[in-house]
């Protein structure tokens, strides 16, 4: 019942963070918007037990790459968003495109509903660091070296991008 | 007790708020958190499916593996790739604006034939 | 099968050689090129003997070796990296290995003033590791293998000097030729394996041992897979009709004359004849026609070789025609002593295109023999091993061509697919060798030096002219540059050792085969008893009709004066083809040409080689030149084929152009197109889902 | 224990704790100026109340008063919003620090800790990441000063929240790495735990056989980069470039006045106070101390957090005493000493420690 009322009120937090941010026509409050959703996963993530991926939401997401956009909008001055014709194709037949796509996978899991159960928190130590440092550095070590060297190349790149050319 | 389903159909509003985020706005940073959004949806779907075969291993189909925690793995990888993607492409956005001085896409349409 | 003798080492060194000298052989200096090709030629040469040492004499099976690998294995079929050691394949290794090494010594002198040293001698052991192969497989997918590839090489060595037009195409007709006779080899490999499921000799001659074929019931299949055979023999042996490569081929540097075309590659028809010999007896028609074949290249060959005047012609005409000796005893199932010819053949021949390089060496470059004469003194040594030569290729005893040709004359005589007419026709070849080798002998070294003789009637052999004014002279031009035109001089030692080691091979080669009425009692036919002896006869019950057939079962209680007659007929007309040539070419030598003038019309068709090249250039190379050009390349490749393709570009070019649209260059346009897609992939895994 | 108790307690809890850590903030500031008024040969604050004793109140009362300025052109939600993040973010790191082991009133044992939960069995359920949650949090806390700094449209106020930001981004990275040996070391990421760790290490085998098993011993380097990145964390001096009065006037909070500019002034003593927390808990042993068993039972159990509040006493005069001898980095000194020195120091610190673990197990 506790776990059903805080899923209902931290999910409408999302979802309305997520509408939020396609309203805002100022880049900023946008951001503000999705670190909101962000935050509000994070807590939907501790409901679930994941406890280490809800503290890597907040530091990674919330408090490293948002931090990032807000810091790139405060840099290059991004005023409100114009309005410009734009894609016609997007408006056209994406829309009504996802709107169809949303519509059949949300009348799936309606329906499906009864046959999926449902989630709960089984046992105090399952998402725990041990297990997940665990899996990260013996199953899926190669994998998470893999991104590591990736996370390097990108930092390269950005470098490289972001420096001015003299 | 939460149905799964619940989970998912969030995870869908979320995925598909981003589709019209990347589809609507014009901004190209808005955009760019657009696409973030995505990916969060698509976390909180791992993150869901992971609680859900902890305890329900017997509707795996028969064969199957299950990695427990998995999916929590993935979030984990997830992330990094949205880090390095937010990195080099904030970079991108910068130095597109220091040569087109805009953020507007709709401005920035040289990309053709 | 008792001791492992490493025999796949044997072709191996050569292409060690080859290899090395081929990547190699252009930073090394020519005594490191030569010294590198003769190490490797001559430890094969070594380790071949050894080989043959260890199983001497052998019995009546044959030792193999397979390597632990498999080569292509598909289904059931399956062909192994094997080799072969009989007595037959050990005759040829030798000769090969033997007369190659002494070539290759040989070239050291003559070739040491050319362009592209490292290349000849790369070619030269690329071509004896083919030959290697191919006498050393045992089956004969690897034997095809060695084929091609001794074609290859002879295609290389041809057109040794790519430069000149007459030497490229030479090497072209020589290898396109010979694809004509491989493409019914590989017919006759093909019906092998549909009705043997193998290639292995092992495997199909046990196969034909075993189920006791009557000629009735494998009629068809054997006749057809010998003709198929044989046909691939023609080409590779320059036989009637596919032996128009061979005097092409001498545009090559003449010791590659004397080891490909001469002593070595073309006598790997004869030898594959004789290796399947079991299928050649169970189909008499096509021993038949073999002997037919043998018997019409040898008496054309020989009266083509009569108004030749290009020295290395003569000899090139020489050889078809002894080559068609070989063919003919294989067609009258005399195979031993088809292969004593060849191997004498290979020490005589080899011998005379070796002299007669060393002559072209010594008149530095010229080939036609009307410019030669009085050359007795000038190049004694060459003199003497050419006479030896001669003389053995004439068939006089007791020369080594003499026995080898008596045998095959007398097998001729008797069998039931020669008979008196062939055996006849057989003679007068003889006498005519006889005549056009002493005329050579005569034109080359008697009489007067004459340099700059006009030779007026060059119109009438425009082949022969051309050849000797533009093709053969390669060797001279590239040697003047050493010695200029100092005159006539005798070849260095390095020339001269191979040739008289060769010419002692000539006159004492055929000694193992002395037959038995002369008191002899032919070694080498016992020698290869074993291989020849046709699987039928080891059976319990050989057929009534395998008797006939059988070479082994002739009638060895001939009146031995009968043997004498005939080889004393044949010798008689070596006497006389002798006494015309000195008549007309030392005692008178204005005589021909008055002959010549009385049967103008008789010697111009054989001076133009019975107009054969321009006939098969009138009926298969013009149409086949005309149906390419007209149906299959602009009709087919450019309707066709040329047709689809531009016309799926098109296509694709007008789809592009409207599908172009969508690249709005607004990315948002883009991610509705991505979500459409994702929405149609979505909805089609549901659809799926829901069926 | 049932949820009503759980809440009452939290609740509870919650105010005593926010009640003393504001309080402590007060006085900090009166410390402060009193300390360093000794340090350069002043009096210091003396004319209200005793030893100026009731300084921190009149403080209160007077940015209570004083008129809350809202400037033209300022983007107002934001503008209001930003000290608040500041100081409940720097406020919600408190609720994972555990200040002692037990303490009993009135039959109720309760821990000395808000997120701290005594369980059925008498145990003490911590939450598994405190640590990290104190790090979530104080990333979070950055948006405080960028936003600020965003939305008085004042160009002082932007430079100051940029080169905030900048600040905390970067010395975020050295100050987690700094910790990771802790962490290889008591293989916990609980807060809880990692004290547990050092007390039962003192007695199991202290160090050199006399030593407390603190960690300040073994992890000497990753303590003083710990120290280093902290006083960037929190702005202060020697690396308070972001407010650096003399270049940019008040930095981010140039703008801001009354209660608001309270905010962040708050905001920056309750972070000193998190990070000296920080400090004692994982390097100084927590609340660990010898054990004085002549005292009555209230006060021994009462004990362990006066050894607490001890150490961070410790660290708080530290920063003042700092404060009042140490001039200000120039920034791009800043930045270099981060990257290029403190991050591979960290680095290296890791890998060697993580080499010995290996080692040893």
């Amino acid at each position: 019942m506790v776990h059903q009322v805080l899923f209902i009120v931290f999910g409408l937090i999302c979802v309305a963070g997520a509408i939020n941010l396609l309203l805002q026509r100022h880049p900023i409050n946008s951001a503000l918007s999705l670190v909101v959703v962000m935050a509000s996963l994070a807590l939907i993530y501790l409901l679930l037990g994941a406890e280490f991926v809800a503290a890597i939401q907040v530091i990674v997401y919330a408090g490293a790459i948002m931090v990032l956009f807000v810091f790139v909008i405060m840099l290059l001055n991004a005023g409100e968003e114009e309005r410009t014709r734009g894609s016609r194709v997007a408006l056209i037949l994406g829309v009504p495109g996802v709107i169809i796509l949303a519509a059949t996978v949300g009348w799936l899991l309606v329906t499906g509903s009864g046959q999926l159960g449902s989630v709960t928190i089984a046992s105090s130590d399952f998402g725990e660091t041990h297990a997940i440092a665990r899996l990260l550095f013996k199953d899926f070590l190669l994998p998470f070296e893999i991104t590591s060297v990736l996370i390097l190349i990108a930092i390269m790149g950005a470098v490289v991008l972001g420096k001015r050319e003299s | 007790m939460v149905p799964l389903s619940w989970y998912l159909i969030l995870s869908a509003v979320l995925f598909c708020l981003g589709v019209f985020g990347f589809l609507l706005k014009r901004n190209i940073i808005t955009i760019f958190m657009s696409i973030e959004l995505m990916l969060n949806a698509v976390n909180l779907s791992f993150v869901a499916f992971a609680n859900y075969w902890n305890t329900h291993l017997d509707k795996l189909p028969s064969g199957a593996q299950m990695v427990p925690l998995s999916g929590h793995v993935f979030v984990f990888f997830v992330m990094v790739v949205a880090a390095a993607e937010a990195a080099v492409g904030l970079a991108i956005i910068i130095s597109v604006f220091r040569t087109r001085e805009t953020l507007n896409v709709d401005r920035v349409n040289l990309l053709k034939l | 099968m008792t001791k492992n003798l490493y025999l796949w080492v044997i072709p191996l060194l050569p292409l060690v050689g080859a290899a090395i000298n081929g990547l190699f052989g252009r930073r090394f200096k020519n005594a490191m090129v030569s010294a590198v090709a003769l190490l490797f030629t001559a430890v094969s040469f070594g380790w071949a003997a050894w080989a043959v040492y260890s199983v001497w004499p052998g019995g009546a099976t044959a030792h193999i070796e397979t390597l632990p690998f498999p080569w292509i294995t598909a289904g059931s079929f399956s062909a192994p990296f094997g080799f072969y050691l009989d007595q037959l394949s050990m005759i040829m290794v030798l000769v090969v290995t033997g007369v190659g090494f002494l070539i290759h010594i040989y070239s050291v002198g003559y070739m040491s003033h050319e362009g592209g040293y490292y290349r000849f001698f790369a070619y030269l052991n690329l071509f004896m590791f083919f030959m290697l192969t191919l006498v050393l497989a045992n089956n004969y997918l690897l034997m095809f293998v060695g084929w091609e590839g001794v074609g290859l090489a002879s295609y290389l060595l041809i057109g040794f000097y790519f430069l000149k037009d007459s030497a490229a195409n030479a090497g072209k007709k020589a290898f396109i030729v010979n694809r004509i006779g491989d493409f019914a080899f590989l017919i006759g490999m093909f019906l092998l394996i549909q009705h043997f499921g193998s290639l292995n000799y092992d495997t199909v001659f046990g196969k034909i041992a075993e189920a006791h074929f009557s000629p009735e019931v494998g009629w068809g299949f054997f006749t057809i897979t010998a003709l198929c055979l044989m046909f691939g023999a023609t080409g590779k042996s320059a036989q009637v009709p596919l032996y128009v490569w061979l005097p092409d081929a001498m545009e090559g540097p003449t010791p590659v004359s004397a080891l490909i075309h001469a002593a070595t590659m073309v006598t790997a028809g004869i030898y594959m004849i004789a290796r399947s010999h079991a299928i050649f007896n169970l189909a008499p028609h096509a021993l038949e026609i073999v002997a037919i074949i043998g018997c019409l290249t040898a008496i054309f060959a020989a009266t083509m070789g009569l108004a030749q005047t290009d020295i290395k012609r003569v000899l090139a005409y020489s050889t078809v025609s002894q080559l068609g000796y070989m063919f003919l005893a294989c067609g009258v199932a005399a195979y031993a002593a088809g292969i004593f010819h060849l191997m004498t053949h290979a020490f005589f021949k080899a011998l005379l295109f070796l002299g007669a390089g060393s002559v072209i060496h010594a008149v530095g470059g010229e080939q036609d023999m009307r410019r030669m004469g009085g050359l007795r003194t000038k190049i004694p040594v060459t003199f003497w091993v050419v006479t030896i030569a001669t003389i053995a290729i004439a068939g006089i005893p007791p020369f080594a061509g003499f026995f080898s040709k008596d045998q095959i004359l007398g097998a001729v005589f008797h069998s039931p697919y020669g008979g008196p007419v062939i055996w006849a026709v057989g003679v007068i070849t003889a006498g005519l060798t006889s005549f056009y080798m002493f005329r050579l002998w005569f034109m080359t070294f008697f009489g007067e030096y004459k340099p700059d003789a006009d030779l007026g009637d060059a119109h009438l052999a425009p082949t022969a002219h051309a050849a000797s004014a533009h093709g053969a002279d390669a060797h001279g031009s590239g040697h003047d540059d050493g010695h200029g035109h100092g005159g006539v001089h005798e070849s260095p030692w390095v020339m001269l050792a191979p040739l008289v080691i060769l010419a002692v091979l000539s006159v004492a080669g055929g000694w193992v085969g002395i037959p038995e009425f002369i008191g002899g009692n032919n070694k080498i036919e016992h020698f290869l008893a074993p291989v020849m002896e046709s699987p039928a006869v080891a059976g319990e019950q050989p057929a009534p009709a395998m008797k006939v057939l059988d070479p082994i079962s002739r009638p060895e209680e001939k009146p031995t004066n009968e043997e004498l007659l005939l080889a004393g007929t044949s010798v008689a007309a070596a006497i006389f083809g002798f006494f015309f040539a000195w008549l007309l070419y030392y005692k008178k030598p204005e005589l021909p040409d008055r002959i010549t003038s009385k049967i103008h019309g008789i010697y111009t068709m054989v001076l133009h080689k019975y107009y054969v090249d321009e006939g098969y250039g009138a009926i298969f190379v013009k149409p086949l030149l005309a149906l390419s050009t007209v149906v299959f390349w602009r009709g087919v490749d450019q309707g066709v084929i040329d047709g689809l393709v531009n016309g799926a570009g098109a296509t694709s070019k007008g789809i592009g152009n409207e599908l172009r649209r969508m690249q709005s260059g607004n990315i948002r346009s883009y991610a509705a197109w991505v979500a459409i897609g994702g929405a149609a992939v979505l909805a089609y895994m549901i659809w799926l889902g829901v069926k | 224990m049932d949820i009503t108790t759980f809440i009452i307690a939290a609740v509870i809890k919650i105010a005593l704790v926010v009640f003393i850590m504001l309080t402590g903030v007060a006085y900090t500031t009166w410390l402060e100026r009193k300390l360093i008024g000794r340090i350069q040969n002043r009096w210091g604050p003396t004319r209200v109340g005793p030893f100026g004793l009731l300084q921190p109140l009149a403080d209160g009362i007077k940015f209570i008063l004083k008129e809350d300025l809202l400037p033209d052109y300022v983007h107002k939600g934001l503008f209001i919003l930003a000290p608040m993040l500041a100081l409940i973010m720097s406020l919600i790191s408190i609720a994972v620090i555990p200040f002692g082991e037990t303490i009993t009133i009135a039959g109720h044992t309760t821990a000395l800790q808000i997120s701290g939960i005594i369980q059925a069995g008498g145990g003490i359920s911590d939450i598994n990441i405190g640590l990290l949650i104190i790090l979530g949090v104080t990333s979070i806390g950055v948006y405080g000063v960028a936003l600020a700094g965003w939305s008085s449209n004042s160009k002082y106020s932007l430079l100051g929240s940029l080169r905030a930001s900048a600040q905390m981004i970067s010395y975020e990275l050295a100050l987690g790495l700094s910790l990771v040996g802790i962490l290889l070391l008591s293989g916990s990421l609980s807060l809880r735990e990692i004290v547990q760790t050092q007390i039962q290490g003192s007695v199991d085998h202290p160090w050199l056989g006399f030593l407390p098993h603190w960690y300040i011993f073994p992890q000497i380097i990753g303590f003083f980069i710990y120290l280093l990145a902290a006083y960037a964390e929190t702005n202060r001096i020697p690396f308070d470039m972001p407010e650096a009065e003399t270049e940019l006037v008040a930095g981010y909070h140039t703008e801001y006045s009354s209660m608001k500019f309270a905010m962040f002034f708050m905001a920056e003593y309750v972070n000193m106070f998190t990070v000296a927390c920080l400090a004692t808990l994982l390097f100084f042993g927590g609340w660990h101390g010898p054990q004085l068993a002549f005292l009555p039972p209230l006060l021994q159990s009462l004990l362990p957090v006066g050894y607490f509040a001890l150490k961070v006493f410790f660290f708080i005069f530290l920063y003042i005493w700092i404060r009042g001898t140490l001039p200000r980095f120039r920034y791009d000194q800043l930045m270099a000493f981060g990257w290029k020195f403190l991050l591979p120091l960290a680095i290296a610190n890791i890998i060697v420690t993580s080499l010995i673990v290996a080692w040893r197990a």
